[in-house]
């Protein structure tokens, strides 16, 4: 599905890494991996199309994806290093907001489970400037269940979580790969999932 | 357009969560406006000859100040990334935050601006044509405000950078905005005025989003 | 010619400090921007030599 | 046809760009020289003086230059930071950077040597005239570019910044030019006028005319000058560039 | 006594670093008082009347407008707090600030201001008086805006905020500032003024550094 | 060394821990634990000084935090969460300009030397807002070695850090410790020093 070939990136006069080609196919997930600086942030941002790469292409179903636009930003969720969460609202909010901005309107009694879920109960009501570390990233990941995207890209997203929201968020891509999404991930720490093809920079 | 709508809705709720970030604006008009008679003196008739220039440009510059929090904290916490990889195309979202913006930050100064005239002796004539300029500037403001708030994104020194990019350009808005009130109270009619202030407006509002949405790729990269 | 003394060429008829003042304004700038833009050519250039002599070094430890 | 749009391109890359431009600075020199001698010896030597305005007029042969290239640099610029931004060429971002700080110098020349002018003519440093007026914005617009490049590092987002700031000030400048005549001429007159030099001598148009050509020929070398460094700058890491002579040296 | 020094010269380094930071505060202020003369019309005699209240309140928004660089930037990224817990007494590393700040905001607009003086045709004297009472005044303004700058640390909003605590402490400033140059053209001369602006700013100097160093523990708690 | 006794913190209304009681000799080192939200940061933040806990009290060599003041600070040193470099400034001007803030010099020597260890060669000269992640991460690190603390205070100081670096810098620790320091960490992951005593909130 999402297929790339002969990919370079340049930051300022450095060349991070050139000629880098891989596929993804459907309940495949990718481990991008690469010491600090290595490039693997700059890697996941072109993949997304915040940044266009110096050189090579990515495809997905085939087409580039400069070419598909929205119909490829709609199958897509990338969580980066940033927040991504407005501090002055409340978790069940940022949640809405986020869910009404994709076009979709989110029923109450499933968002207040998913945060459940993710270990934020009590703190619904909380503006999110008030959660610790861990829990903010938590509220992120949620959108990992309140929008049903088929290729996840995630950025170090085990950083700030403790032991138990570790697995919880484990398993979860588990689910999603065996229905049938895809992932693409970065992290230091070894994964806690089987079967994950590894890309090296 | 329900995006369209949710992300207005979305800035609406920002900013009624902060509250003060909104009313502190209105202050600061109010304050800007008021410390004239204190710097130069408090003859009426020398008042009211400059009042429509001050009161615009505190508006100008009361615009100008809130324009950092139009891309900014979306830009900080990553969640402008977000918008730029959801499925409604970007200008869409654009001009959605624009009329956000326009609406916690240009019509409260509008709402408050016959108070602050009467303060400077202004006669009821004079303050509908000023507010009636005030309503068809101040969106105008936001628009071309929005600009410059998308280019300096993520630059440092962006928020007095951004000043200078933007107030240059809103040059004609104070030109024909408190030139209106001028003429009128000359005596020439405003109608000339407002129609051109009403003209750049429509044009604005074609090519502004357009190269906000231009600036805020760039600034992404 | 339509000046009979260095002096009355000087004085301008009265106007010299602000005819001077214009065309001595312009002459500095015109002179110093293009010396400006050559030191930051041979700036450059050094710079990209000195990049060059350490790639050598770096070579020849090798 | 293919041909020439090939050659196009070769010069539109910096690399063959570098050079020639290096060929062609001490050209423009050369004119700039020829132009500005033979300018100034017509506005200081040949033109006679002003009957109302004495020597002091002399300070046209400057001052109109200076205000024709800042207005005309600023298309120029605006030109190339398009190009840049429909075609994606590297060398236009670069061109538009280095005719940036040339065209402010032009504005504030124009300024300076303006109000210089005014102090005698009108017995003040400076009035909102709308001539005046808009340009004093239009060096405000300078300074802005200059600024906003100058803040972001990566240089092509640089490029792509100033491009979009370029183009919203060449939309911007007509409908300022023209608000701020409004503005003043709407208002009673100022109480100092411009006084026009009366139907200026045929030597006083030559020499301006000369010296116009000067400050243009002058542009052109600084510019081309100052883009040599930028394309260095940019290039630091490429093949070509160590290769150059200068740089084996 | 090293520690100011280090700390003055990190602040100088860093605002070389944003240069253009520095350079278009200057040129806000140079905007700003050209925006007036297009609001209100080019009468010289008008222009004369209203030019110090302009340039003060130009430089009161310059300054404060370059406040919110003095700690937040610090705050945003943990250096205050590192400064909190080095060993220096907090209060001495405030004090460095805010002279860094003076010479970096405050010092420039009181050189440019002749300049600007000229366009609204003052003569050589009132210039003189001007900048005389721009260099008194802008200390006392980097001062004041310190504590202000403390006091809205990380709250939301806090840049207008920020103004709204400000503009009127600056109140005082302004009326014996401008009324320095006001008094002087009208004949009365303008030392008493001057030697007021004096008293008020050898009271900051004392005052402020405290408080700002109290208000900058409350926000980092 | 360090003792605390009764301790206390409040959060909003929500009490995070009370009556913790712990004591920290030459040489050791506490490992502080909970979940996210647990109270781990904040616990660190009434220890520096940075907020004053709702109960208890907190002793260096005898005497109340509070009261020591600047003979405490010397003696500490503490990173956070937070980035806590100039982004503006290169990684060498960056430890140049926070030690000058100490009151010390720096050996140019030297801090090359250290940048070197901390993994940054060729970087030293580039700001630091270009840096990755764990390159900003290291380049805040690498204050442990230029500014000579006996007790360090370490929020998560391994997010970010690849296995080098991991490796590294809990061989920094281990050499810190057995010159007679003091250190007191949070991480979700389990140590890679041995030794250390646990905090549980
Ligand atoms: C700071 C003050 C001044 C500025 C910024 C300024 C600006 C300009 C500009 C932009 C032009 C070119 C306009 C065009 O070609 O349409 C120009 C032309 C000219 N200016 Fe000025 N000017 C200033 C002062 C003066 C003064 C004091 C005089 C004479 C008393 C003067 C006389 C002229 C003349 C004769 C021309 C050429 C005539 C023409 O092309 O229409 N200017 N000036
Ligand atoms: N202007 C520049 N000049 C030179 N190098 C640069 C420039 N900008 C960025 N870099 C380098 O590019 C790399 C960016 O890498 P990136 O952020 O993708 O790393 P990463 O693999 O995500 O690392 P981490 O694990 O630390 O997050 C870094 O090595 C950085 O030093
Ligand atoms: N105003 C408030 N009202 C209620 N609870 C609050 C308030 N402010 C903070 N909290 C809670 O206090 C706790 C703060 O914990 P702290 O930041 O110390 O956690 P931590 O142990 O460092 O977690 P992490 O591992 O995620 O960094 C969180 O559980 C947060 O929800
Ligand atoms: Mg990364
Ligand atoms: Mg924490």
């Amino acid at each position: 599905m999402l297929s790339v070939t002969d990919l370079a990136c340049v930051r300022g006069e450095r060349r991070l890494f050139s000629d880098l080609a891989f596929d993804l196919a459907p309940g495949e997930w990718l481990h991008v991996q690469g010491e600090n600086g290595a490039g693997k942030t700059t890697l996941l941002r072109a993949l997304v199309g915040l940044s266009p790469p110096a050189a090579g292409e990515i495809r997905w179903r085939g087409a580039p994806i400069g070419r598909l636009g929205e119909d490829y930003r709609r199958e897509l969720l990338y969580l980066g290093h940033h927040g991504a969460v407005k501090e002055d609202l409340t978790p069940l909010e940022n949640l809405r907001v986020a869910a009404a901005l994709d076009g979709r309107q989110l029923d109450e009694r499933d968002t207040l489970a998913t945060l459940h879920r993710f270990g934020l109960k009590g703190r619904e009501e909380l503006p999110v400037r008030f959660l610790s570390a861990g829990q903010k990233r938590r509220v992120l990941l949620a959108r990992l269940v309140t929008r049903q995207a088929t290729l996840w890209i995630l950025d170090e997203p085990f950083t700030a979580l403790d032991v138990k929201a570790v697995d919880m968020l484990s398993a979860l891509i588990g689910e999603h790969l065996a229905a049938g999404g895809m992932a693409i991930l970065t992290s230091h720490q070894t994964m806690p999932m089987a079967n994950g093809r590894a890309v090296k920079l | 357009m329900s995006a369209l709508l949710a992300i207005v809705r979305r800035d609406l709720l920002l900013a009624m969560r902060r509250k003060s970030e909104m009313l502190t604006a209105l202050f600061f008009f109010i304050i800007v406006v008021s410390l004239f008679p204190l710097g130069i003196g408090p003859e009426p008739v020398l008042l009211r000859k400059i009042a429509p220039g001050v009161l615009w440009v505190a508006a100008l510059l009361a615009t100008m100040l809130s324009l950092n929090r139009l891309f900014a904290a979306d830009h900080a916490d990553g969640t402008l990334e977000q918008l730029a990889l959801s499925p409604t195309p970007l200008g869409l979202l654009v001009t959605g935050k624009i009329a956000a913006h326009w609406l916690t930050s240009g019509l409260p100064l509008v709402l408050l601006a016959p108070v602050l005239g009467v303060q400077f002796d202004l006669d009821a004539s004079a303050l509908g044509i000023l507010v009636g300029a005030l309503l068809l500037g101040t969106p105008l403001l936001s628009l071309i405000g929005a600009i410059g708030a998308a280019l300096t994104l993520g630059v440092r020194g962006g928020g007095v950078l951004l000043s200078l990019l933007v107030l240059p350009l809103y040059v004609p808005a104070l030109i024909f905005g408190a030139g209106a009130v001028e003429a009128h109270i000359s005596g020439l009619g405003a109608s000339g005025h407002l129609s051109l202030l009403a003209a750049l407006l429509a044009l604005a509002v074609f090519f502004a989003p357009w190269a906000t949405t231009a600036a805020l790729r760039v600034a992404m990269e | 010619m339509i000046w009979n003394s260095p002096a009355e060429f000087f004085a301008m008829g009265g106007y010299g400090l602000y005819v001077w003042g214009s065309f001595g304004a312009c002459v500095l700038f015109m002179v110093a921007e293009p010396i400006m833009a050559a030191r930051r050519h041979k700036q450059i250039l050094r710079t990209l030599r000195r990049a060059r002599i350490a790639e050598d070094l770096d070579k020849e430890a090798k | 046809m293919s041909n020439r749009l090939i050659n196009w391109f070769k010069f539109a890359s910096p690399q063959s760009f570098y050079p020639l431009a290096g060929k062609m600075i001490p050209w423009f020199w050369a004119l700039t020289a020829v132009f500005g001698i033979a300018g100034l010896w017509l506005s200081f030597f040949v033109a006679p003086t002003d009957a109302v305005q004495g020597e002091g007029y002399r300070i046209i042969f400057i001052h109109v230059p200076a205000s024709w290239m800042s207005m005309f640099i600023y298309l120029v610029m605006a030109a190339w930071a398009g190009l840049g931004l429909a075609l994606n060429t590297r060398l236009s971002g670069m061109m538009a950077q280095a005719l940036a700080p040339t065209g402010a110098l032009m504005a504030f020349l124009s300024l300076w040597t303006g109000a210089l002018w005014g102090k005698p003519m009108w017995g003040a440093w400076w009035v909102w005239d709308a001539r005046l007026t808009s340009e004093l914005i239009l060096f405000f617009l300078y300074i802005g570019f200059i600024a906003l490049q100058a803040a972001i590092d990566d240089p092509r987002r640089a490029d792509k910044a100033g491009a979009i700031l370029a183009l919203v000030g060449v939309v911007n400048i007509p409908i300022i030019y023209f608000s701020v005549k409004w503005w003043n001429t709407l208002h009673q007159g100022a109480s100092v006028s411009l006084t026009k030099s009366p139907s200026m001598a045929q030597t006083m148009l030559w020499g301006m005319l000369l010296m116009a050509l000067a400050f243009w020929m002058y542009s052109i070398a600084v510019a081309l000058m100052r883009v040599r460094a930028i394309i260095l700058e940019r290039e630091t890491h490429t093949e070509w560039v160590k290769e150059l002579e200068a740089v084996k040296r």
